[in-house]
């Protein structure tokens, strides 16, 4: 079965508006799947709540930035050594945008969980000291160690509706291979009711074939396929590019005020279909990136 | 966590930056038979374990989380934890493994930790400052801070060694240090060994073995014990003697500036 | 810091008489650490627990025979399509070994909680109406899952004191590559206290570095290594050679009898030090192998 | 599981063997849109797979669980569900992977089982027979059986039938097919969809609908009904009209044995 859509297509049929838990995989400013989420910013959907991977970045910060995020679940959104992330820690400071404070030990276990039908996911004990339980009691409980009586603190599974994930290659059945590191997108995949893969390119299955045991996505979790070459930027593409770092620090300048990043998204999102908006791109500083 | 306050450097062109001191102490406090993990845009401690294992400890392992390179040898450092550069390495793991393992409390002795607050106990804090629901500031989020209660040594690090960051107590405790104190601490019953060394620009301190604050171990050249007390948000021990810090010898000067090849330290 | 040790020396100092749980690595018979597992049996260490991944074969069944065993946690002790394990079903059956009833889900998700300090490994809903937990309630509870209240299954943490695995290759500081099937191998080094590692080489790190990520055991959770080409037999060792059919059917054949597995040990086993055993086993038919 | 008791079959060489028509009875009971999931000595089940993709069902999934070889495109198959040849395939994941996602209940739909005893509600033992601390038999334990209770279908195969593989009710119960009948199979809740058939090399059977027990579907070539019920240790549902087995068509067999070129199941 050929799964290659449009990134139009991709969007509009899987990313329902008012989708309930939406998951964008990368880490921090690499591998973020940032064709499908400008995608997701033209049309419109509003998410009822993000779910990041350990580290968000300018995958949240841009849905956020477009006015679309109720709340957010994550552990981390920001630019690294580059900096806060202004949409998010404005929104947050304001109260417009409701986070749920996680780990990065419940996020990857939570998703492990949903991966598994796993009814919930203890962490380990020492990890109740923190205040961030505290913070969402909606995620975490504490529970009786069957085996030990003491008590310990567990995560509620995490099943996103819908997955955004970034892969170097994929087949058009959906059977993809990470390249560089795998963050937590491979485990983001297992646990995700629906799976949108945006790619560098698209490959015949015998080059996914070649890949060993272990660095690869089976195509049966997949439900679209979406070919942007270039289109994880400004963030980079594990085994393809690197980090726009200039257009990320316009980035920062601009959204420094606060109608900064809404006039980001008008300009550069809203304002451009993607190819005009990758073609914009190749500056000569980044020219041969998006070769 | 961001780095906004970092010191310049007054000193010579040749001598080291404070960035590079601060690298160099934290390096001395790793040891052959240690574990290191690191996150978040963390080139200073990466620096200092390449320059660990090119010194006293060749048998030093650390992982870069985020790629999870294990003992990743490039030169020039990056500034990103992320980096596909970091790849090359010894190996290299999935994030998610290195998460697990991060529970399991025996593999890895040293945590790298850092905060937009840390305290006098040396608990963590990159959440939020003020109310955590209309928080004055809001931080990124704690990735993986709350495991500090499980890991052998937190080495805590800043760039910022003022008294907005450091504060009696944080507003929101995501890395735990000593948490409230000895009786707190005790009644925790973690199996972690708590905080171990913080280091800043301006000195480096320990823990009070009885009050489990921290407490002024010596302070960086041209620094003295009045400006850090000022710098501190809350007061600090101060033990009779402070020596000053030991300057790096010109050997390590120059095997960390073959590794930081691209400076990032350099000019901080 | 050098890791390799020899095979008579990694045994000996890893693997302390009594040991409280010793896991085995390999599936079916394939990637058996067999030659760890021969020593072992030559140098009589007895083993309180013994824990096989979800389908133990010669490995436990060479241990099983030479009596070493007290109790085994395993969900399949056998020979796939060769037929049951006559060791293994006979010590069962009059009751000299205590099995401890597992399924795959627990012995991977116990071990998973094993690696993470997890407290303990709840299962998805519905694995509660087999009989395995009921047999086995020493490794199962049921707890209420905090979030709904309803009562799951759990299984406690697989924490093997001692791992002996095996790996096609790895550098001297026990950075080990994997070639073919996974199994559960990295899960079982990663929630071992101590990882014994059985490859058919030792390579330079930069060999291991080419691999990517997802395909190797960091050296850090490697405690000793053993170059022995060929160990695996007659089990496969993926990338290397393949089962031997014919010597495990003599086996079968020969264990026929009460008597049978402990002839097998003494005449292939305890008679023999390693490289005289895999000397002996480079018959026409399997010599490529050994090569 | 052991398959000691093959029937040999009879008929001339150039037909199917009993072995080859039940894979062609498995093979039918695929869809399209399946993703199925099968464990070990499964060359029987794989090589259905790969003759429903060849022929009605070209998008349909399988696992070969061991190797976890993601749709392995092998000739000849091999009688190993860990065999390195079934990583010749689209793709290959972790065997940890396949166990995590067989628990999530909605991404395999179908699952091939078997055992030492199967019962009349379709309920699987692969551990004991007789008391399991001084078990008569000992079975080499029941690997994944316990996740029949999350998957859409299960489809049951083996190569014995008989009065001691076919109990009225398992001694121990494994993999759980539709338990003991309609009042606990209701009050379980279960997500899985229960054994929907089961292939032995007398018949193929189904399940009644009302009562949840084994009901004969087809007999296969040469076999009569009274055969079936004589090889049968309980009451098997007997619908009035029992059709034979559709016999393979010769496309059907060219393509079996092209898959299976080292003969696995031609004898049998």
């Amino acid at each position: 079965m050929n799964k290659v859509l449009s990134l139009h297509d991709a969007v509009e049929r899987h990313v329902l508006d008012g989708v309930g838990l939406l998951a964008v995989g990368g880490m921090h400013l690499h591998n973020n799947p940032m064709a499908l989420v400008r995608e997701v910013v033209r049309q419109g959907q509003r998410i009822r709540r993000l779910l990041t991977s350990p580290c968000g970045a300018f995958n949240a910060e841009l849905l956020i930035a477009a006015g679309l995020v109720e709340e957010i679940a994550t552990s981390y959104v920001g630019f690294e050594h580059l900096g806060l992330a202004p949409a998010f820690r404005r929104s947050a400071e304001d109260g417009s945008l409701r986070v749920l404070e996680c780990d990065e030990a419940y996020i990857t276990h939570g998703l492990n969980a949903g991966a598994g039908g796993l009814p919930f996911a203890p962490l380990p004990a020492g990890l109740e000291v923190s205040d961030v339980w505290k913070a969402n009691p909606e995620s975490f409980r504490l529970v009786e160690d069957p085996f030990t009586g003491t008590r310990v603190l567990a995560g509620a599974p995490l099943r996103p509706d819908v997955a955004l994930v970034h892969a170097a290659e994929a087949d058009t059945a959906g059977n993809a291979v990470l390249a560089g590191a795998h963050f937590v997108d491979r485990v983001m995949a297992m646990a995700a009711r629906t799976v949108v893969l945006q790619v560098e390119r698209v490959v015949p299955t015998e080059v996914i074939s070649r890949h060993p045991v272990g660095t690869t996505i089976p195509g049966f979790l997949v439900h679209a396929v979406v070919e942007v070459p270039g289109g994880c930027h400004p963030t980079a593409s594990h085994g393809h590019y690197r980090v726009d770092e200039d257009h990320l620090r316009r980035y920062l300048a601009l959204a420094g005020g606060a109608e900064g990043p809404r006039a980001y998204v008008e300009q550069y999102v809203r304002g451009s279909g993607e190819a005009d908006y990758l073609q914009a791109q190749r500056a000569p500083a980044s020219g041969e990136a998006f070769a | 966590m961001s780095q906004t306050d970092a010191r310049t450097n007054g000193g010579a062109p040749a001598g080291p930056s404070i960035a590079e001191l601060m690298a160099v102490e934290l390096a001395r406090r790793l040891r052959g038979d240690d574990v290191a993990v690191m996150g978040t845009a963390s080139a200073l401690p990466q620096i200092a374990c390449r320059l660990a294992k090119a010194t006293h400890a060749p048998d030093l392992w650390f992982v870069a989380g985020g790629t999870c390179g294990v003992n990743p040898r490039l030169a020039p450092a990056v500034p990103s934890c992320c980096d596909e550069d970091l790849l090359r390495a010894d190996t290299a793991v999935p994030l998610s493994d290195v998460v697990l393992l991060e529970g399991r409390g025996d593999v890895f002795t040293v945590f790298f930790s850092g905060g937009l607050q840390i305290d006098a106990h040396g608990n963590c804090n990159l959440v939020s400052v003020g109310d955590r629901a209309r928080p004055s500031l809001r931080g990124p989020g704690t990735v993986g801070l709350p495991f500090l209660a499980r890991v052998g040594r937190v080495l805590i690090y800043t760039m910022a060694h003022n008294p907005r960051t450091f504060v009696e107590r944080v507003d929101f405790l995501g890395g735990p240090g000593f948490l409230d104190g000895p009786a707190s601490w005790a009644a925790a019953g973690l199996t972690g060994g708590g905080p171990a060394a913080v280091v800043t620009p301006l000195c480096t301190m320990g823990f009070d073995s009885q009050t489990l604050r921290m407490r002024l171990e010596t302070v960086h050249p041209g620094v003295t014990v009045h400006e850090v007390v000022e710098a501190t948000g809350f007061e600090v021990v101060v033990p009779e003697v402070v020596p000053p810090t030991p300057l790096p010898t010109d050997e390590q000067i120059a095997i960390l500036r073959g590794i930081d090849s691209d400076g990032l330290l350099k000019g901080r």
